[in-house]
């Protein structure tokens, strides 16, 4: 099992990759012995190579990854992710100007949703995020939106300020994430109710508002989003951080494409997240600024958290009353 | 223009390495860095031979495509250059790179790795040609001084070659077709021998595709 | 139980009536602000402008102040209680008092109404604020300026300013006078206790306040017991017997000077060593740490809380009391004034050792300790009862955490606040006081 | 004149002069206004008192520690990490030797010192959302709090993004920020670096005086 890795990478690959080595040994009717060289060298027969340089793969004589790697990032990553993103945006857009945004009329009266701790480490999370978000896309796109306009030599700053703040900031991604997820889990386990609320597709069929806990499919389905999209750039992003901690060149190829697989669709998912907390839902944002949310907007978008909510209240009261 | 391209022939390479140290003296190349290597395949076995690797300078060079700063481009000898003031040491070119060419002075945490560096033909940079900068940077600009680079210069058995395309192929060109006569005159089989160690299956095999 | 419920609903009553009594002030509404800046201008000293330059706005004061903790308001943050003292500081003390004219706004007319609710509404100078700050910046301390400075602008709130302007003027709290004093005093005589009053020279000067007279006879009933056990060579004056001062708690300095002058003068005249102060709470920083400085020079004299000076003939084994309280488990209530801005912490323990009971701490104690929410004159403010029963509920909750079987404490104030507390709630745990408890506890 | 050279030049050493001046400045109006004598007999010393107090104050007052666990994080993760940043960091010991003409002493490895940034930088971030987030923050804060924490953020993520020197124009742009931050340092409540002690003096002495510790 020494080359694992190759069976995560053709597994995670897989769709983006043709088989590109097809042909097999030489069959020309005069064996050349410089091909007979060559394919030693290519490491067909795995005959371990040797030199007096040490490095990193300084034995291997020829790269067999490398153009792999070059036709993902130059062929498929740039473009599809740019697809995706952009596609995302521009769905968001449509569904906005053709929809608009969900407001419910205030009662006035607020509740307490999110307590002090569990703002903060949201906004910990999302600065951190928006910091990775802006330095990765700088890195991953930047060569072909930005350098033209901006020169080499501005470019080469900027890319060199990303790349130092990539690094140092993810560290703290993967810290925010995890406290982000211990504070959140528990009200983010799949209920029943939850896949009603699919299907009803958060309300966008068959009229009203489907009952939601404190968070609803949707909510659950973008935590479970960010803790596996989150886990999978944190180890890679780890891989990368700390180059020492694997050997020879390929297991960090591997993890720069999970990396920016994973931190794309997060990325694009995020778009959404950040459209309905702000101008998809109004109050939402407020709810993650004060903590505090209207009662109305509670009832309208997460009756259930509602009821149990008054359920408490009431019980607490009743509880003070019998006190006395 | 001439295109400028090295040749390695496994033939003659003695593995001496007098092609890095070459390398390294005259660029006086940092700490850690080989911007060119030996590798020996099969040491110590029969059909043992060894390469000399650096930077091959690509025609359609995957580290240029892959950079995202954009710092590397091709002269008009055909050399493939790189500008240090714009590399951000990212590593992206030697996963490209199919020699392992690219090399960083540190590997340390944090992807801190430092500025790229790698052969440059012994052609400087993108600083003033002789200057100062240019050699701290990226070595001796020999080319500007219309010499070739040193390690082929410096190769013992003129196993490594550096030069014109053209010429350099016709070179080796003459080379094999010189020692295709004289493995006519000994026998195929013999030299094949020399090559490989054939498991028994594969020689039946690619015995009977010759059929 | 020493105090009888109806008497004490009579008197919360008569609290209640307060506002009605007061008379306008004199400060015209033009001249507010110039009489405010007057006093800050005064007070700000290196310390005071120290404390306002080291505060970086980190908030940690709110989660000390018992109103914050109940309620969560941010209004009740104790620093963003002395912002116009900041702004004063800033715009015409300061280093760059030229810079900040320009950016900042001056104070207004208005700015002082919503802090007249801040510094004596909801702040009851109890200090647990400056225990808490990491920059050791001194909250209470500057509270105390802020309300002289409202005082001085005439803005002290209808119910104190009442009982403050019937102490300026007729040198009495809630109408006792000397004639009301001797009154209770004669009841002590007629069950048997030799009091002796006014006496030309004496050793211990000491002085009741106005509510022992009213409501807790029993302390002073003890008080004069444990003078007479000890033998020490003690006096009541008629003339300077209120301990209370409520130009102190107003902010007041007129009637403040002039209420702890009186003290002081009768007790250099007789010649006394020690001045004994009731169990009332401000009453001991207002003689203990302010007199001399109103006085002008330092006094002669030592100045005790009565917890203090048992506690103190306790440890040194001059009083050996009757461990009454086998079996019981109590909690001891730091007044502020004594504890936190006293220093008066082990004399009242000892006491409480020495009566044999099982005596368990608060969750916060000593120094930090909560206040009962009735100090600073809260008491007779009548739009902070609101306040006073948030703090109440706090310290029912401590209280019931230590399981303790009674809650004694030092000081009338907090004493009234307790009883106005259980007595909204029916709560069932006792009010004791700890110079009660002693005389109980007197040996025959 | 370059940017760099008004930078490396004239720029810093207009801001070490109004630095130093306006911190002198500044402590001297705040002294100037003496002190009220208190004649009050003390209980306990109140020297004793304020030397406690000046230290005690390092750790949460009894019973508050559990109230303010977001605070003592952050700001103990920021200020040990801005410390040992400011003191320890190899190019910023490299820049005492140069401009300063201090002697050199050992700087911490290159590990040390990104690890020690991140936990500054999550310090930071966190006493910031506080700052922004928390209703009592939020109230009591002005906009010099928000300049002082938006600058202090600004040379933190410059100097971590110069990090690699590989760049002038980054090392220029880390430079003037804290150019900028030492300017803006005399007038702003980044002064409590100094006014701190004065202030836990004031309340010790005061304290130690009555014999309660502070």
């Amino acid at each position: 099992m020494r080359h694992w890795w190759v069976w995560v990478w053709l597994c995670l690959g897989a769709t983006l990759f043709p088989p590109v080595h097809a042909a097999g040994p030489s069959t020309d009717k005069v064996l050349n012995p410089g091909a007979e060289l060559w394919n030693e060298v290519r490491g067909r027969q795995a005959a371990p190579a040797t030199t007096q340089v040490q490095g990193r793969d300084s034995q291997v004589l020829v790269n067999e990854w490398g153009e792999h790697f070059r036709d993902y990032r130059r062929q498929r990553f740039v473009r599809y992710s740019g697809y995706l993103l952009a596609g995302v945006v521009s769905l968001l857009l449509l569904y906005h100007l053709l929809h608009g945004g969900l407001e419910v009329t205030e009662s006035g009266r607020k509740v307490l949703r999110f307590e002090l701790t569990e703002r903060i480490v949201h906004w910990l999370l999302a600065g951190v995020f928006l910091l990775l978000t802006v330095t990765g896309v700088v890195l991953a796109f930047g060569r072909f939106v930005v350098l033209p306009w901006s020169g080499p030599e501005v470019f080469a700053v900027i890319a060199s300020a990303s790349k130092e703040g990539h690094n140092l900031f993810g560290p703290l991604f993967i810290v925010a994430l995890l406290w982000f997820f211990v504070l959140f889990v528990g009200r983010n386990l799949p209920r029943l109710v939850d896949i009603y609320w699919l299907i009803r597709a958060g309300g966008m069929l068959g009229g009203g508002h489907p009952a939601a806990g404190f968070f609803n499919g949707g909510e659950k389905i973008w935590f479970w989003i960010l803790t596996i999209g989150g886990l999978a750039v944190s180890t890679s992003g780890v891989v990368l951080d700390f180059p020492a901690l694997v050997e020879g060149r390929n297991p960090l190829v591997l993890a720069l494409v999970v990396h920016g697989i994973a931190a794309v669709v997060l990325i694009a998912a995020s778009f959404g997240h950040m459209y309905l907390g702000t101008l998809g839902v109004k109050g939402s944002l407020e709810g993650m600024k004060s903590g505090l949310v209207d009662e109305a907007w509670a009832h309208a978008h997460h009756v259930l958290w509602y009821e149990e909510l008054n359920r408490k209240a009431q019980a607490e009261s009743s509880a003070r009353e019998q006190g006395q | 223009m001439a295109r400028m391209k090295f040749y390695c022939d496994a033939e003659r390479c003695i593995e001496c390495n007098g092609c890095v140290t070459a390398c390294k003296n005259e660029n006086e190349v940092p700490w850690g860095v080989n911007r060119r290597r030996v590798v020996t395949i099969k040491d110590g076995e029969r059909g043992e031979r060894s390469l000399s690797v650096a930077c091959m300078h690509c025609s359609d060079a995957p580290c240029a495509a892959v950079c995202p700063v954009d710092c590397f481009y091709t002269t008009k000898e055909g050399v493939v250059l790189h500008d240090k003031d714009i590399c951000i040491g990212c590593g992206y070119c030697f996963y490209a790179c199919p020699f392992g060419a690219p090399q960083f002075p540190e590997d340390g945490a944090f992807a801190s790795r430092g500025k790229m560096d790698k052969c440059t033909f012994c052609a400087g940079g993108p600083e003033e040609t002789g200057s100062a900068d240019e050699f701290r940077k990226y070595g001796r600009n020999r080319l500007a001084e219309g010499k070739l680079p040193l390690c082929a210069e410096m190769c013992a058995t003129k196993a490594l070659l550096a030069g014109d395309a053209n010429v350099i192929a016709d070179i080796y060109r003459q080379r094999v077709v010189n020692r295709a006569a004289s493995s006519l005159a000994h026998g195929v089989e013999l030299q094949r021998q020399k090559f490989r160690a054939t498991p028994e299956r594969e020689r039946t095999r690619t015995r009977g595709s010759e059929g | 139980m020493a105090v009888d419920m109806n008497v004490f609903r009579g008197f919360l009553q008569q609290v209640r009536q307060l506002p009605a009594m007061a008379q306008p002030t004199e400060c015209p509404d033009t001249e507010r602000v110039a009489a405010v800046k007057a006093v800050f201008k005064e007070r700000i000293d290196a310390g005071v402008a120290s404390h306002l330059e080291a505060c970086v706005h980190c908030g940690i004061c709110a989660e000390a102040c018992h109103f914050f903790v109940q309620t969560g308001d941010p209004q009740f943050t104790p620093i963003h209680k002395l912002e116009p003292l900041r702004r004063f500081y800033r715009r015409e003390k300061g280093p760059f008092a030229w810079l900040y004219r320009l950016i900042e706004r001056d104070i207004e007319e208005t700015d002082l109404e919503q802090w007249q609710r801040l510094v004596y509404d909801s702040c009851t100078e109890c200090g647990r604020c400056s225990f808490a700050c990491p920059q050791g910046v001194d909250i209470a301390h500057m509270v105390v300026i802020m309300r002289r400075a409202l005082a001085n602008a005439g803005l002290i709130p209808a119910g104190l300013r009442a009982v403050e302007q019937e102490q300026g003027s007729q040198g009495t709290v809630f109408g006792v006078g000397p004639k009301q004093l001797m009154a209770a005093v004669e009841a002590l005589r007629v069950r048997g206790y030799e009091v002796p009053v006014d006496k030309d020279k004496a050793d211990v000067l000491v002085l009741t306040a106005t509510t022992d007279i009213l409501l807790f006879h029993d302390a002073m009933e003890s008080t004069v017991r444990i003078m007479n056990h000890l033998g020490v060579d003690w006096t009541i004056h008629t003339c300077a017997f209120e301990g209370a001062n409520f130009g102190m708690l107003s902010g007041y300095e007129k009637v403040q000077k002039a209420a702890s002058e009186r003290i002081i003068r009768e007790a250099i005249r007789c010649g006394a060593k020690v001045v004994i102060i009731p169990e009332c709470g401000h009453a001991y920083p207002a003689m203990r740490w302010e007199g001399a400085n109103e006085h002008g020079e330092p006094l002669p004299f030592e100045v005790m809380a009565i917890s203090e000076f048992i506690g103190r003939q306790v440890m040194d084994g001059k009083l050996s009391l009757k461990p009454i309280g086998k079996g019981r488990r109590v909690t001891y209530h730091d007044p502020c004034k004594v504890g936190r801005h006293g220093g008066v912490f082990d004399e009242p323990r000892a006491v409480l050792d020495a009566l044999g009971v099982e005596r368990v701490e608060l969750p916060d104690n000593r120094e930090m300790n909560y206040c009962c929410g009735g100090g600073a004159g809260l008491f007779v403010i009548d739009t902070a009862e609101r306040y006073r029963a948030l703090a109440f509920d706090l310290k029912r909750k401590q209280v019931e955490a230590t399981g303790a079987q009674s809650l004694i404490t030092a000081c009338d104030s907090c004493r009234l606040s307790f009883l106005a507390g259980t007595d909204r709630t029916q709560w069932d745990r006792p009010i004791e006081s700890l110079v009660e408890l002693v005389g109980q506890a007197l040996p025959d | 004149m370059t940017v760099t050279e008004f930078v490396d030049g004239p720029l810093w050493y207009f801001a070490l002069a109004v630095f130093f001046l306006g911190i002198a400045w500044r402590l001297v109006v705040i002294l100037a206004n003496g002190w009220r004598g208190d004649l009050s007999r003390p209980r306990r010393s109140g020297l004793t008192g304020s030397v406690r107090a000046l230290f005690s104050r390092f750790a949460p007052a009894p019973g508050i520690g559990r109230r303010i666990g977001l605070h003592l994080t952050g700001g103990y993760l920021f200020h040990l990490g801005l410390f040992a940043l400011l003191l320890f960091a190899a190019p910023h010991v490299a820049f005492y030797a140069e401009r300063l003409s201090l002697p050199a002493w050992q700087p911490m490895p290159h590990w040390a010192f990104v690890l020690v940034s991140e936990l500054a930088f999550i310090g930071l971030m966190l006493l910031w959302l506080n700052r922004v987030l928390n209703p009592v923050t939020r109230l009591i804060s002005s906009t010099g709090d928000h300049l002082s924490s938006i600058l202090t953020f600004l040379v933190m993520l410059s100097g971590c993004l110069a990090l690699e020197q590989a760049h002038e124009p980054l090392r220029v742009l880390h430079f003037f920020l804290v150019e900028v931050l030492m300017i803006y340092f005399p007038f702003s409540s980044l002064m409590h670096a100094f006014t701190f002690v004065l202030s836990r003096e004031a309340l010790g002495y005061r304290y130690g005086r009555r014999g309660v510790p502070v």
